[in-house]
């Protein structure tokens, strides 16, 4: 550990929340020191402040309510709290380089990539149009974005999500700063995405010796970065310490449950008594779409599967490889375009609505986001229930079946008349699935279920899928981009690329020997806690 | 998909449109009680049943409906909107003595209203939360709920008549011996007091629309990574804040230039403003199916006119749009 | 509703214009209890100036009748024109609005080119053209303000149903077996509820203008005293008598922003953003 | 049949009837000569013998001549015509035209014109007048200054139509053989009058220069007219303040206007110029059906009006309470004929008898404006203090004219004007024979009475005025009884005009006859 003078130095500092929250500072006492060439991970579940200290740093608070009421940031000699705006403003982009979290939105829509690097420049240092252009070209080059004469006049749009986070390294680290923080760069990236950045950023700050912070949700992610770890709790620094120690041996008990909680990626081998007859069957299932400029695309292409009841399947790729669409087509919101869609050797897929009928209840849904999957005006209850009602199952009936499933899924009977504004994203999700099993289906699809939660809220709502599935002996299948959570949860895995089933078998076999070179790569980009630093 | 082939899909996109707009107009006035005979023979204190025939005839008013309206499509489509019954003259004609009246009034409006409107509205989201801001916010809403008319009338009264500063009424002194610079002196004179007053409705929901817009666009991301690249607030203000902040700005002020020009009847009619509003409204009222269809053939153009331009504009200031 | 009333309550804008709101909504009311008199009744000289004389406070006009009178019936007037109007426009809108976003499609295509031909013709001039075919009548005017009012309420609930469509609870709903038309009605609409209201405050205040503007331009009912008929009766002896236009005109800017004020708080209280620019009040 | 639109008062606020007004062209002051005149609306054309609406006769009457010209006793004076005898048997006059008189083209102006003036075109053109030549048998021109009328029967006012808005001289060399309405000619019309057409800027002002070959020496007076188009009645107002106009004809200025433009310094009002045309206001009745068919429901109705009240408020004190269907001016007005007062307790006596159960009556205005409008509304008031419960409907002209032409109404305002004789201007509105749909000036209330009649018909044939007074005497005093209408009020439209104008109306039908007679000294 390089012992030099730390490049930042934060003692005690408190930042305050506007008045109401749920807790009075954002952040207290917090103190950590950084030194040139290191790399430090602030790692914390949502809401535990991990932000606001970066933000604090850079002197981007929002607003008059949330700002530092203690403590001090020393920088380059600097005390950064006793600065004035504008000689904040000649460190930022100059001494202090920052990326953030959300790429689709964080380049300006309405100007050329070239003129958003360039403007780095030219507001630090007056260098010529020509010497400017040249400097943000070689920046381009240096975050390994392909054909940069190509890119420097194109616009933000024309972008993948991992490119543009790239185009930000390119602005931060454009004059070299001292220090780089990054907000959550890859969280909104894809697995593979995830791991080139990552890999990016740890060879600019070797080369450069740049001090690094780094703030995160994903302990795989501290492995993979981190030199020194601090780990935060609801705006406590609970732990901190080198990388290698915190993760193999966590001293503070919140440390050791954030690990525990995190899905180790071991098969279970529970060999479930599965009927012989397939219940569900994909053949040769295709679908694609027009978009509006006339191109066609091609969700799904030939795509064939079997899910016996009892059995969970697990549907695994990258957005945009097709593993919702399956979903959505096998429930019937979507048509598809050929092959056929056997459920109980019945080809569903050609039904009309009326045809669907007798089906309504026996194939369900749980869906990704919380917050959109629940009606916010209506009530928790008639959320439930009215599945039910369509049935035609009377009211007091409905309710009584309403309140067994909430108490099944761990909730109240009050909970029937309240809001779902009124609950957490976890609690949220278990109303889901009360509502999804209040029609007792039995083929149950699960969209991306946990991918919107905390890694702790994650494992409580797997384990309640677990129970209900092994309760109702249900068929579940199981869509997720999260490699981890599909080998811990499924029986088999079904790994999907552009629209194609790439590899298909049992799961302890895939994970462990994949055959095809797209899953190999999938596994190899999985961050994983035994990584040391090297 | 290249701009001609935009540019004439939506001409034939506009045609349809005002073709629409001519035949369900057509009918639409003819429901009106009365016709231009009745109104013409009342006015020649001639009203025997044998006078209004003739007149009838005289107009082509007595071939059955589908026939007038056939006819005067086929007119239309040679560029020619018939005759004025009522004015004896060429509707086109009628028209284009008219139109520099109003694009003189409606144009200086316009340009007044988004400027002041902008700046306004711009000044004060930079000052959110001061007395200046809400001073803005205040007046801007004062003026968008005051009605037109009425400010005109105040105009009028206060300025006009009793401190006699402006003219209250008409395009040019009447009768009055001017050198071409001395005339358009006198225009301008004239034209302060109904310019204004249009201007101060429009710009009030300018101001209101770009402070608004340019809170929302201050809160979004890239505008964080720009202060954090070390961009200088002015920059920062001026290029991606108001930039972004202006399209929704480009619409609306694309749909009110449109409107505008075929609607300033109450600003025309307190100021006695020679316009195409006031045109409008008497060829209604004499029952001038020509004259009125004419209009109305003129004002859904415009209309149709800028929302081409706003689409093509906005192609131009947001490279996300393509021409579809 | 708590919170609703704490956000309304905090923008002080909102809160005054609710004051006016209710004092002229209780003028329209209670407008025979308040004054007596009838607004047509020639009860005093005519050109009588205002402040002279003890009942007559607001003055008389050309035919000596009580000008404040008229203000108190005018209210009464103005009030029942503009919420009439925008109900119309209200059933009319967010029905086309709702079917149109909801199915979108070649129904949404053909919905949004049928709303798009009324805004080809200025809202104000087709008002016109509507109560002078119809005759003006309290029953033309409605019409009229309904149908020049109700696009922008079809564009803006059209615009809400696309987002809400891809919500996850739609298709949820669907699963349950809902039909289209509960989903529409049950689902989305409550949903789309907030920004409806908050734009109702504002298209009653922007009816009022329009039917103020219509009385102005002579155009509106005869047996009606509002205060558009006030300010164009006396727009032709202004020089003689400010104060017949003055008062009517100060009555409809107060209701009218007031109203605007409302739709402001509502629009907090609901925390809905509505953009600023909603259909012309008429030039 | 009337010129109405002259006099219609287009009001500021509904702007009815006006043309636009693009680049106004300049006008010398009334100092050297030349007189600025204000005009709307904008007359459609200059051919009187075709149109007749008001603005065309201000201007054409300057332009053409008639035979005669009449005082303001509407006795006869000469015109082109310098003497005229009628036989004993009332059935032959004949005109002595005066010699050497040129058309503005400079041709001769003869007896041929005026028998192709009457005998062919104006017969087929004006409406007006072709309703009236019925009576005529032959027109001849024994030599070219003389013009021989003979009659198939007696007609009392025949010598009443020789003036130039009944029956103007027109060039029979530029228009015989030709389309009367499509004609070149018409917008460059050639008349005998005192001012020749020089330009018409449309929309803007139309100016009329000296004839210097006019028949009469030393005539004109004065060098020149503008007429100016101000569609705005407030800028029409604010013309006159700021000394850009010189005359003001009637209908041109509000009447709450007037007060002010009075009281300015060098300015003189005068309501007189219209005693031919008479123009007379009632209220319609439709006695066709519903409690307005009961007599005692209209005369209840009279003593309900409060036309005193109505004269000095709606109308600024301009006019006079009607007494009767004949105006004041027209020949053989009688004031012998029952008094109908304001009196409240009578009208309510009267509906109690008639046992009114209180219907709502529509009432429907004239819309021209504000002045109507007001009066309108005092009408309705004062009917509603005796209990008769009245609905305003709103109309514009168009509507105004259907419904009367279609009988569509209770109660409606007009006015209609009496050309000076009661065979002309008041027969047509209370004989049976007149009860058509479409017209808004024949009998619309449908009153019908066979004794009327017969007295109406043998006024029209009897040549001797002492008779005709007593049988027109009689007939009023029926029609007073009956109260098919109510009589409202004899409207007056004032002229307007600088002090240093001499002279400016010297005849019955006022500034129609041209401004050849005016005299302009320095201001």
């Amino acid at each position: 550990m390089p012992a030099s003078d730390p490049v930042l130095q934060i003692d005690g500092l408190d930042i305050s929340l506007p008045p109401g929250g749920d807790r009075p500072l954002a952040v207290s006492g917090v103190s950590l020191t950084l030194a040139a060439g290191e790399a430090l991970c602030i790692v914390g579940e949502s809401g535990s402040g991990k932000s606001m200290i970066a933000n604090a740093v850079m002197g981007l608070l929002p607003g008059p309510h949330v700002r530092p009421t203690a403590g001090r940031i020393r920088f380059d000699g600097q005390e950064l709290l006793d600065l004035s705006e504008s000689q904040m403003q000649t460190l930022r982009g100059r001494r202090i380089g920052m990326i953030f979290q959300e790429p689709m939105t964080a380049l300006n829509p309405i100007m050329r990539i070239g003129d958003q690097i360039g403007e780095v420049y030219r507001s630090h240092l007056s260098i010529g149009r020509k010497e400017c252009r040249e400097r943000v070209l070689a920046a381009l080059a240096d975050v390994g974005l392909p054909d940069p004469t190509r890119l420097i006049d194109s616009y933000p749009f024309r972008l993948s999500g991992g490119q543009r986070q790239r185009v930000m390294i390119a602005a931060a680290l454009a004059l070299e700063p001292a220090l780089l923080i990054a907000d959550e760069p890859t969280t909104a990236l894809d697995v593979t995405t995830q791991a080139q950045i990552l890999k990016l950023i740890r060879a600019l700050q070797r080369r450069r010796g740049m001090a690094l912070l780094f703030i995160t949700h994903d302990f795989g992610v501290v492995a993979e970065i981190a030199d020194r770890v601090a780990v935060m709790q609801r705006g406590i620094m609970v732990e901190a310490g080198p990388a290698r120690d915190v993760l193999d041996r966590p001293a503070h008990v919140y440390t050791q449950k954030l690990i525990a909680a995190i899905p180790h990626g071991q098969t279970s081998d529970r060999a479930p008594a599965m009927a012989p007859a397939a219940l569900l069957e994909l053949d040769q299932v295709t679908k694609t779409y027009r978009l509006p400029g006339g191109r066609e695309v091609a969700a799904l292409k030939g795509v064939s599967l079997t899910l016996r009841k009892g059995e969970t399947l697990g549907i695994v790729g990258e957005s945009g490889s097709g593993k919702s669409t399956i979903g959505r087509c096998v429930t019937g919101l979507t048509p598809i375009s050929s092959g056929r869609i056997l459920f109980e050797g019945i080809d569903i897929s050609k039904l009309g609505p009326k045809g669907l009928k007798p089906y309504r209840g026996r194939i369900q849904m749980v869906f990704q986001d919380p917050y959109a999957s629940l009606n916010p005006r209506h009530r928790v209850g008639s959320a439930i229930t009215t599945g039910m009602l369509m049935q035609g199952i009377p009211k007091a009936k409905a309710r009584d079946r309403a309140v067994e499933l909430l108490s099944l899924v761990g909730l109240g009977a009050e909970a029937l008349d309240r809001y779902p504004h009124e609950f957490s994203g976890g609690q949220r999700q278990r109303i889901g699935i009360a509502r999804a099993l209040a029609m007792e289906p039995e083929l149950l699809v699960a969209d991306e279920p946990v991918s919107a939660l905390d890694v702790s809220v994650q494992a409580q709502v797997l384990d309640l899928f677990d129970q209900v599935r092994k309760k109702f002996d249900l068929a579940l299948l199981f869509i997720t981009h999260d490699l981890r959570v599909a080998a811990q949860m499924c029986d088999r895995v079904a790994v999907m690329r552009a629209g194609e089933l790439v590899e298909y078998g049992e799961a302890a076999q895939v994970l462990r020997d994949p055959r095809h070179a797209y899953t190999q790569e999938l596994i190899a980009a999985v961050p994983r806690l035994e990584r040391a630093a090297s | 998909m290249n701009r001609a082939r935009f540019a004439a899909r939506r001409l034939a996109q506009g045609l349809v449109a005002l073709l629409l707009i001519v035949v369900v107009n057509f009918f639409l006035i003819r429901a009106a009680p009365g016709d231009p005979a009745q109104v013409m023979a009342g006015e020649a204190g001639a009203g025997d049943a044998k006078f209004v025939a003739q007149l009838r005839q005289q107009f082509g008013l007595d071939k059955p409906m589908i026939e007038q309206l056939g006819l005067y499509l086929g007119h239309v489509a040679m560029l020619d909107l018939g005759q004025s019954y009522r004015q004896q003259r060429p509707v086109a004609e009628l028209i284009g003595e008219r139109v520099p009246a109003t694009l003189l009034l409606t144009g200086a409006a316009f340009v007044l209203s988004l400027l002041f409107g902008i700046t306004l509205g711009a000044w004060s989201s930079a000052r959110v939360g001061t007395w200046g801001d809400s001073l803005v916010t205040t007046v801007a809403l004062i003026f968008y709920a005051t009605p037109l008319f009425w400010v005109a009338l105040m105009a009028v009264l206060v300025f006009s008549i009793k401190l006699d500063w402006l003219p209250g009424f008409g395009m040019a002194t009447v009768g009055q011996d001017f050198s071409a610079l001395g005339h358009a002196l006198d225009v301008a004179q004239h034209l302060v007091l109904p310019a204004v007053t249009l201007a101060l409705f429009y710009m009030a929901i300018y101001a209101r629309m770009t402070r608004t817009s340019m809170l929302e666009v201050s809160r979004m991301d890239f505008v964080k990574t720009a202060r954090a690249k070390g961009v200088p607030r002015g920059r920062i203000w001026r290029v991606h804040i108001l930039r972004n902040a202006l399209l929704p700005i480009i619409t609306l002020a694309g749909i009110q230039a449109g409107q505008m020009v075929g609607g300033a009847i109450l600003t025309e009619t307190v100021f006695a403003w020679p316009g195409i509003g006031r045109l409008m409204f008497e060829a209604l009222l004499q029952r001038d199916y020509n004259l009125l269809l004419g209009v109305f053939l003129f004002t859904a153009a415009m209309v149709v006119l800028f929302n081409f331009l706003t689409d093509v504009l906005y192609t131009i200031v947001d490279p996300r749009i393509e021409l579809r | 509703m708590g919170d609703f009333w704490r956000r309304f309550r905090r923008n002080k804008g909102a809160l005054v214009g609710l004051a006016i709101l209710i004092l002229v909504l209780c003028l329209a009311l209670f407008a025979p209890l308040i004054d007596s008199g009838d607004p047509w009744a020639m009860v005093q000289r005519p050109f009588l100036p205002p402040f002279e004389i003890a009942h007559t406070m607001f003055g008389t006009d050309t035919l000596g009748r009580d000008i404040g009178t008229g203000l108190v019936y005018g209210a009464r007037v103005s009030l029942m024109i503009g919420f009439v109007s925008t109900v119309a426009a209200l059933v009319l809108g967010v029905t086309l609005g709702a079917v149109s976003g909801y199915y979108g499609g070649w129904i949404d295509a053909t919905l949004m080119r049928f709303t798009e031909l009324f805004q080809t013709v200025p809202s104000f001039a087709l008002a016109i053209v509507l109560v002078a075919i119809f005759q003006p009548s309290v029953g033309s005017i409605v019409t009229a303000i309904a149908i020049v009012s109700w696009p922008p309420v079809a564009r803006l609930v059209r615009g809400e149903f696309l987002t809400l469509r891809q919500r996850d609870f739609v298709e949820a709903a669907r699963l349950d077996g809902q039909s289209d038309l509960r989903i529409i009605f049950v689902e989305l609409l409550p949903n789309a509820a907030s920004s409806i209201v908050v734009m109702a405050s504002l298209m009653v205040a922007t009816a009022i203008l329009l039917e103020s503007s219509l009385s102005f331009m002579g155009l509106g009912d005869p047996d009606l005293m509002s205060w558009g008929f006030m300010i164009g009766a006396a727009r032709t002896v202004l020089r003689q008598a400010w104060w017949m236009s003055v008062f009517p005109g100060l009555a409809i800017l107060l209701t009218v922003l007031a109203l605007n004020l409302v739709g402001e708080g509502l629009s907090d209280g609901l925390n809905t953003r509505l953009g600023g620019g909603r259909g012309n009040a008429g030039l | 049949m009337q010129r109405r639109d002259f006099i219609k008062i287009a009001s500021a606020t509904t702007g009815l009837i006006a043309a636009g007004q693009p680049w106004t062209a300049f006008a010398q002051s009334v100092t050297n000569g030349v007189l600025n005149v204000a005009i709307n609306p904008e007359p459609p054309g200059l051919m009187v013998a075709i149109i007749q609406n008001g603005p065309t006769q201000l201007v054409a009457g300057n332009i053409y001549e008639g035979l005669l010209r009449y005082d303001a006793d509407l006795n006869p004076m000469p015109g082109l015509a310098t003497s005229w005898t009628i036989s004993e048997d009332a059935l032959t006059y004949s005109f002595k035209l005066k010699p050497g008189v040129t058309w503005h083209d400079g041709k001769p102006f003869s007896a041929d014109d005026v028998v192709f003036s009457v005998d062919k075109m104006l017969r087929e053109v004006h409406a007006r007048l072709r309703s009236s030549l019925v009576a005529v048998d032959t027109i001849t021109a024994p030599d070219a200054n003389t013009v021989v009328f003979t009659l198939k029967y007696p007609f009392g006012p025949f010598i009443g139509l020789f003036e130039v808005g009944t029956m103007p001289m027109v060039p029979k060399h530029i228009y015989d053989g030709t389309d009367y309405r499509t004609n070149p000619a018409n917008n460059t019309p050639i008349g005998t009058g005192p001012f020749k057409f020089k330009e018409w800027i449309k929309g803007s002002y139309i100016q009329l220069v000296k004839n210097e070959a006019y028949h009469e020496a030393g005539l004109p007076g004065i060098d020149g007219i503008y007429f100016h188009v101000i569609p705005d009645a407030a800028s029409r107002a604010a013309a006159y303040e700021s000394g850009k106009m010189d005359v003001m004809p009637g209908g041109t200025v509000e009447y709450f206007d007037i007060q002010r433009l009075k009281a300015l310094p060098k300015t003189e009002v005068t309501t007189k110029g219209w005693e031919f045309f008479g123009p007379h206001c009632w209220l319609w009745i439709n006695n066709r059906a519903g409690p307005l068919a009961d007599v005692r429901v209209r005369q209840a109705i009279m003593y309900a009006l409060d036309r005193e009240a109505m004269k000095n408020v709606a109308w600024y004190g301009f006019g006079k309470v009607a007494t009767g269907p004949f105006s004041t001016t027209t020949r053989f007005h009688t004031d012998e004929v029952t008094p109908y007062p304001h009196d409240k307790a009578k009208a309510k006596a009267l509906l109690a008898a008639a046992g009114y159960k209180g219907e709502t009556l529509r009432l429907l205005p004239l819309p021209y404006g504000e002045t109507w409008q007001r009066f309108a509304e005092m009408a309705r008031q004062n009917l509603a203090e005796v209990g008769i419960k009245v609905e305003l409907q709103a109309t514009d002209v168009a509507g105004w004219n259907e419904k009367l032409n279609n009988w569509d109404y209770d109660l409606a305002f007009t006015y209609l004007y009496q050309y000076g004789d009661p065979a002309l201007g008041v027969q047509r509105n209370y004989t049976t024979s007149n009860i058509q749909k479409g017209s808004p000036w024949n009998n619309v209330s449908g009153y019908s009475n066979p004794k009327v009649d017969d007295l109406f018909e043998r006024g029209a044939k009897e040549p001797n005025a002492t008779r005709r007074r007593a049988i027109y005497a009689e007939a009023q005093k029926i029609l007073v009884d009956e109260v098919p209408v109510a009589w409202l009020i004899e409207l007056e439209f004032p002229t307007i005009y600088r002090t240093n104008i001499q002279n400016l109306v010297n005849s019955a039908i006022g500034l129609n006859d041209g401004f050849a007679r005016a005299k302009v000294t320095k201001a």
